[in-house]
């Protein structure tokens, strides 16, 4: 079995992402399933940003920790990544910063560094960058030094380039020293460098020589590694941040506006869009509906109030139509959510959650706005909210918040993360065939004589013609059939019902096995309930955890709005032991589980630091839970 | 002209207080609906929120009643989604200039087809008089319990500032002259804003209609020469800079006409026409979204950029 | 016992608010407690507005329908009220439009108008005013017909005015015949008219003169009543809104900045405020603090943003500082508030709630944004949410709010609503001796070296210097304890933990009997859970069932966060059956007891209509539940 | 001159990118507070999000960190508690004149004594390089995925329209004309304005510091003549003209200096004065709120008008 892990440590603007991309393409092509995750500072250029790979054979899902190599491009990544390689792991670091000291790292924050010192000093060493390799050797990791300044300058040379030219080069050096390491093909390499750089020759050339040096220097001094070809080897795959897949569920989905307003870590979802904005129809259909290109209307707003709105008047006009935000800005949308629901105008919100309160960590991650979500806007406004837990999900569940929102003509929220954002996967094809698009009680022509908008039916929902293809009144105010504003208490009680109604008819659309998944069985050891992101590290802990003995069940909700109590219920009927992940400060998850079930979890594992979870954490979390039946277990893995 | 003028009156009881300026602008509506012959159910009026706002009610085309402050996102989502259709903006001072106000600069910026009327009385009627974005300094109408100690925005300088291509200063109460300045913002391809003043007797007790119509004359009446088009980007700054010395006379006289319009600048919709081909065409409104249910887009054709060969 | 309601209707801007405060002012200086509220329409002049007076010689705290007397003073209210008076109740309406039809007043409803038709028209009669009238008399009520137009004639020739600048004065005319026919004596019509104008003489007299007319005229053709002199007689007292008593609360409570936009309900509140806003000292004190006079500065802001942000800047600055506004306005200050929880300011939000979703009914009532306000503001934004019940409670807790919000340095949003804001109260002179104000850490001094705002204490509360009296950074992101951004793993716990322990200090700083007040014992038939203003009608109505051998207690929630878990579970527990009155469509306060407590109630009552709730409703209610075991109870009493 | 510049550098790490503009601004702002000798407690600086917003981190004086687009309301707010601090929004474009430009133009008809120094490079530099509200149309910077669709706002133009008593326009790689800006900012009582052109170097591909440089020029330089500063009513309709001509000036040439200069208006504070007598010497901030716990006013004594004898 093939399950390994590599962090590459260097500076904001260091090329740390792209290095993860590349080293991500180079392991996919190799024929494994990738998940890498990058971690970074609110910083443009200068601050400290790493990149996890996970590489395995089955399905890579999550970070982990200790890693198997670590590639560290500057001196505060070796010392801050100094106890994040395991025993006989290697550190690849350059020896041209090894007089570096702890202290002279301007954007290394203080209490780190001072827990850096206390550290070595435990070990009697001293504060420099060869002390922290001193440690690393005492530790038992293989050492591998580079001197990135001399690569460098090979790669101008060699290139004929200049040195400031080819500077970020350094990321590929290290990078490929790895890759050498574990045994990567070069050819692979080169082959990702070219894809991830497609078409930059000035780019690519210098890299690719960067590649080499490393590779051969590998080869020579220490031997290449032997990393079988992987089970996925000659598959057509796709290498796709959960940005860009939330962006692709979209426009697959019929998306044809969204309005944005850029906010960390929603903007990268807009700017991938926006990239594709004129997209081609599939072979099959062209002919059949009378187009080869199709449009998808991306449009920066002056902010978040303009963009929900902007989002609502595209919606009355009859477009499928979405914004996409984080906490802030959705914060910013409240009011109008509460209008959309009035008007009966359907529109999709992504939120992608960051750390806060407030501005708070805007780069890191975190659960933190669910209640907020579920109770956006004010008098009794209503809304599906739905979350997704990896990248298929969040590609299927783009599509689902599409449709739900225009058959129950309702705002939906859709719930994901930054960690989501900024993770690389590697897909399959998605499944074309299950996809359904459906526009609920849409229609372009209206025969009926007076049109009325918010038409009292069975269902609570009403015949939906828009804005410029019959006469109509949409009204933020309370409203009769038509759309007048009324204040008389009969209609009011006829329109709150009807509004009563489409929650019913909500309840009945979405079936149980849409709103929550189980994985595992009710005899394990202990049942996780959790949500998002927190799917991959505790399916893996899963993993894990069964080769120890522990059998764990997990209950994965997907929709908070309408929720799947009957499965909550009975989760925790059946349970011996129930913890919650609840990954936010309140431990909302908790207490959103208890206002519809009653029952209340007796153990939570709560994370604050915005780092993405990792498989190891959840493992030590149960175990702590199951041996010393703790109640609260806090972790707080990665740098 | 097909249609009369009183097909565009809806059912609803207008709830206006009598003498109310806002009386004014729903006849001469009407009348510049009725002359430009639109369709009902293409013509899209979005207002705010305050007694302006309520105007959808009393129009018999398409109405959006929104939020206070949001007509303009709102209507910009319209016209973005079906450009084909009219859209008109008519809410309140309080409502574009006071919390919406960065919508009212945004729309500028965009030049997007719409026709933005303000009723303007200087006060936010509904929530009872208080001050509005364009009542001067030391006033104090009559719900006020201080002086008002903001300054007045002058609206017509401010959307010249912001971009948009047609500018006009109206009066309620003369309906025929405001009809055909909403005639012309309607034909005007681009941002277009009126600032309607509009007397509100219940609360503003000091710019009445005695008191503006001591004030107020029609500059195609007393300086027919005064051209405010411009038809080519050379005449910008000359002209532009007569516009604003224009729009900045206020006090013992008030210029009443259209006073900026700027035929050289491209509609929001021409804009997305040249990054987005087609756009036009298919709008995002009435795009086809999927064949018998199935989506039109197959990712790993579109999005190749991030297929990769295992 | 003395226990009467008395209803005046009539068209918005016809004065149906000065004729229902010159009435409560006479029934006050009768001796009697008093509760009048105002139902109106989102509209300035036309619409149909009424006034419901309950006069009471023990306390008066609720609406009740039938009334004892109904003033119509026009064919609207006639129409609109005709099922309102009670068997041998007074019914004053306007000789002059006895021939109106229903179809014929615009302003009117067309729903309603074609419930009256139907209603008239059962009873075999048309559709005009002298059809109600007959309705009416069939129903057993005393009709009393006045010409308010020749009344209002007579009022211009002996004031020697206009009849238009005199014409609103038929609302005293309707008013005083009411009174004339209660027994209330002449001279207190005559002084409510002067106290309530205060010094406008061009107003008073006329209004004299119109009292005057149907006074005489009821006495020379019916007699007047004999109302007995009520147990306040001889008092000092105040009559006061709702938002006249916020205001004062904060006033009194040392409040120096209130920022506001104009919202209904909320605005009056901010109006009251302006119109005081210089204050004297209490004598005794003036000396002590050398000033005579203090400021309140109230400033109208551009938006509710800015109103939010600019009572955060104010805090930050040291004053004591306030912003209110209703549903959509505070729907705008959720990212704000996030802010204000991050930097520790202490900052009150009023909400003065109104009916949603949206715009919805702008100037009617309802409790449909308890878990809007509870959950506002993303990232796990914490604030403290307290509801005040009634017109002493709100006074009080306007007070409690500054304190707590500079006690804890966190938000505090203040719940009211549309019925305390409109309703009127005759109100005792507050216990000032029980009043404290506490400013909690804070100091305008520092000399202790370096000044930490965000320093790490025992009960995670910082010392307070103001912007301005020490140098210091105040930021929104996560931070040092000095106020320097930073994403460190182990700062970032270290202030998590902070606002935790702070959580901790705010559930050992607020005691149970602040969180909660239960009226009537564990041994009632039925034990209701409520909030806000649910309170008098509850209260009233359990009179009213212990005459019919009914046992209700009341648990009245006055905070939700913190939330009193121990007193809602021990209430599940010892009751025999549970209520919970849910203003709202989702049963809001059901599902917040639920996510605190686990408990559910079996029932629940509930109201949409926006208008204010009744005795009567609730006595009803309960029946229907002790009688029918009924799950939903969904109550609408009120034109 | 007490204080040496470099006692207002603070310990922080300047996390800006290597050539960034905003680096000549926090010098020149070193530079001016010190000239000036201002309080590092008394002296306030409020950002929103933003690169250019992490400023108060940077600075040794009091800072506000507050978030994306309402520096301005939260300075307000400080200003109106504490008229005797010094307080200054310093922020960027797309925060003062996107998401913020509400309270932009609000500030401008309060006239409050607070200076705003713009960071306008004319991107979202945070965000990595999208549009800002001073980008022209059709120019498509690094980060872009299509040219720029919207218009550029004139911040100058639209500060005078708002009400700002001082507009000026300087550049951040001037370190000391730009102090001196600055300075005459601070000195200034009222809403003053400065427009800081502000290269990104890794963004802002286009407005370089060589484009920059190729088109400034100091108007007191190369127009000795240009007065700006009005000093009395009579004055101002002649030069607020003279000034938007100037402050219309773009493209090959671009003004730098004092654009504009009220004087005839009082700002915010003085106006809250009239109203509430007082004011200055017992603000918000300060006036005694009780005594010893017990509260100040009596309501039976102060709320009159609601007491009634029975
Ligand atoms: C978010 C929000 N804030 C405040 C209000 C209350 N409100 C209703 S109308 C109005 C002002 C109306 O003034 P204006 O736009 O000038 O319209 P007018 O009534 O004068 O026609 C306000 C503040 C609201 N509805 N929503
Ligand atoms: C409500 C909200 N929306 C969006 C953001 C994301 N955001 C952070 S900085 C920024 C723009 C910064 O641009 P600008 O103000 O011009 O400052 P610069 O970075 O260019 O100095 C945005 C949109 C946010 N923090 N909050
Ligand atoms: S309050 Fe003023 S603006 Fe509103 S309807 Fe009455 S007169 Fe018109
Ligand atoms: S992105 Fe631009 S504005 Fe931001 S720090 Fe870098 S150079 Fe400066
Ligand atoms: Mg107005
Ligand atoms: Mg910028």
């Amino acid at each position: 079995m093939v399950d390994l892990a590599l962090l590459i440590g260097g500076p904001q603007g260091g090329g740390i992402e792209s290095a993860g991309q590349i080293g991500v393409r180079a392991l996919v092509m190799k024929g494994y399933d990738i998940f890498g995750v990058r971690e970074y500072h609110s910083n443009i250029i200068g601050a400290h940003s790493y990149f996890n790979i996970r590489i395995r054979d089955t399905v890579a899902r999550s970070p982990r920790l200790p890693v198997d190599a670590v590639v560290a491009l500057d001196a505060e990544s070796v010392f801050t990544h100094m106890d994040d390689v395991r025993e006989g792991g290697i550190f690849v670091y350059d020896t041209s910063t090894l007089k570096t000291r702890v202290d002279r790292i301007a954007p290394m924050p203080g209490p780190l560094k001072e827990r850096v010192k206390a550290k070595l000093s435990q070990h009697g060493l001293g504060d420099t960058v060869a002390d922290a390799v001193k440690y690393l050797e005492s530790r038992g990791a293989k050492l591998l030094g580079i001197d990135l300044k001399a690569a460098i300058k090979e790669v101008a040379e060699k290139s004929g380039r200049s040195v400031v030219s080819v500077a970020r080069a350094a990321n590929v050096v290290g990078l490929s020293a790895a890759l050498a390491f574990l045994g990567v093909e070069k050819e692979y390499v080169h082959r990702a460098i070219e894809a991830y750089f497609a078409g930059k020759t000035r780019v690519i050339e210098p890299n690719k020589i960067a590649a080499d040096i490393a590779y051969d220097y590998v080869e020579e001094s220490y031997g290449l590694g032997n990393l079988p070809d992987g089970p996925h080897k000659g598959k057509v795959r796709m290498v796709a941040s959960g940005n860009d897949v939330v962006a692709m569920g979209k426009v697959v989905g019929g998306l044809t506006v969204q309005t944005y307003y850029p906010i960390t870590p929603a903007a990268d979802e807009a700017l991938y869009m926006e990239g594709h904005r004129l997209v081609e129809v599939r072979e099959e259909l062209a002919e059949k509906v009378g187009l080869e290109k199709l449009g998808v209307a991306v449009i920066q707003t002056e902010d978040e109030i303009s963009a929900i709105n902007m989002a609502i008047g595209a919606a009355l006009a009859g477009a499928r139509s979405a914004t996409t935000t984080s906490g802030p800005g959705f914060a910013l949308m409240n009011e109008a959510i509460s209008m959309a629901y009035i008007m009966e105008a359907p529109v999709v919100i992504t939120i992608w959650q960051r750390a806060g309160p407030s501005t708070g960590m805007a780069t890191r991650t975190g659960q933190q706005d669910l209640l907020h979500a579920m109770f956006a806007g004010h008098g009794d406004a209503v809304k599906i909210v739905v979350a997704s837990g990896d990248h298929e999900e969040a590609f299927y569940d783009a599509i689902k918040a599409l449709n739900w929102a225009e058959k129950f003509q309702i705002p939906v929220v859709h719930l994901v993360d930054k960690t989501l954002a900024a993770s690389t996967k590697s897909l399959d094809r998605f499944d074309l065939d299950s996809i359904t698009i459906d526009r609920g009680k849409l229609s372009y022509e209206w025969s009926g004589g007076e049109y009325l908008r918010y038409k009292l039916t069975e269902d609570g929902i009403s015949p939906r013609v828009p804005v410029g293809f019959a006469k109509q009144l949409n009204s933020s105010l309370e409203h009769t059939e038509y759309g007048y504003a009324i204040e008389d208490p009969e209609v009011r009680n006829a329109m709150v019902e009807k509004r009563l109604k489409k929650l019913d008819a909500i309840e009945r659309g979405i079936p149980e096995d849409e709103r929550v998944k189980v994985y595992g069985s009710s005899d394990a050891d202990i049942t996780i309930i959790s949500w998002g992101t927190v799917k991959g590290p505790v399916l893996d802990a899963m993993e894990k955890l069964e080769d120890e003995g522990i059998k764990v069940r997990y209950v994965h909700i997907k929709t908070f709005i309408p929720f799947p109590v009957r499965t909550i219920d009975e989760a925790f009927k059946s349970a011996s032991r129930v913890a919650v992940v609840d990954y936010n400060m309140l431990a909302q998850t908790s207490l959103a589980i208890r206002m519809f079930t009653g029952h209340k979890a007796p153990h939570v594992i709560q994370k604050f630091t915005g780092r993405a979870l990792q498989e190891q954490e959840i493992v030590r979390a149960v175990k702590e839970i199951l041996e010393n039946n703790v109640e609260r277990v806090v972790v707080s893995d990665g740098a | 002209m097909a249609r009369s003028w009183l097909e565009y009156r809806s059912p609803a009881w207008v709830q206006w207080c009598p003498g109310c300026g806002n009386y004014g602008i729903l006849t001469a509506a009407f009348k510049a609906f009725a002359e430009l012959d639109l369709d009902p159910a293409k013509t899209v009026v979005v207002s705010g929120i305050g007694c302006s706002s309520r105007i959808p009610y009393y129009i018999n085309v398409t109405g959006v009643h929104t939020i206070h402050g949001r007509p303009i996102p709102v209507a910009t989502g319209i016209k973005l989604a079906n450009p084909h259709l009219t859209v008109l903006v008519m809410s309140g001072d309080g409502d574009l200039l006071g919390i919406g106000a960065a919508h009212f600069v945004a729309l500028g910026r965009r030049n997007a087809d719409i026709t933005v009327v303000m009723h303007d009385n200087a006060v936010y009627g509904l929530t009872k008089g208080q001050a509005g974005p364009t009542l001067p300094a030391w006033v104090q109408t009559k719900a006020l319990r201080a002086p008002n100690i903001q300054d007045a925005l002058n609206p017509l300088l401010l959307a010249i500032a912001s971009g948009y291509t047609f500018v006009a200063r109206a009066y309620a109460y003369h309906v025929d002259k405001l009809k055909d300045i909403i005639k012309e913002a309607i034909k005007h391809r681009g941002a277009a804003f009126i600032d309607v003043l509009q007397p509100c007797p219940t609360y503003n007790n000091v710019m009445t209609q005695q008191w503006y119509e001591q004030r107020i004359y029609y500059i195609d009446e007393q300086e027919p020469d005064y051209d405010a088009t411009i038809k080519s980007p050379e005449e910008r700054s000359e002209k532009v800079a007569r516009a604003i010395a224009k729009a900045m006379e206020w006090g013992d006289r008030i210029p009443l006409g259209i006073i900026y319009r700027d035929l050289t600048k491209e509609p929001f919709d021409a804009r997305i026409e040249k990054i987005m081909p087609g756009y036009l065409e298919h709008p995002p409104a009435t795009r086809p979204v999927h064949y018998e249910g199935k989506p039109l887009v197959d990712p790993f054709k579109v999005f190749t950029d991030r297929v990769v060969q295992a």
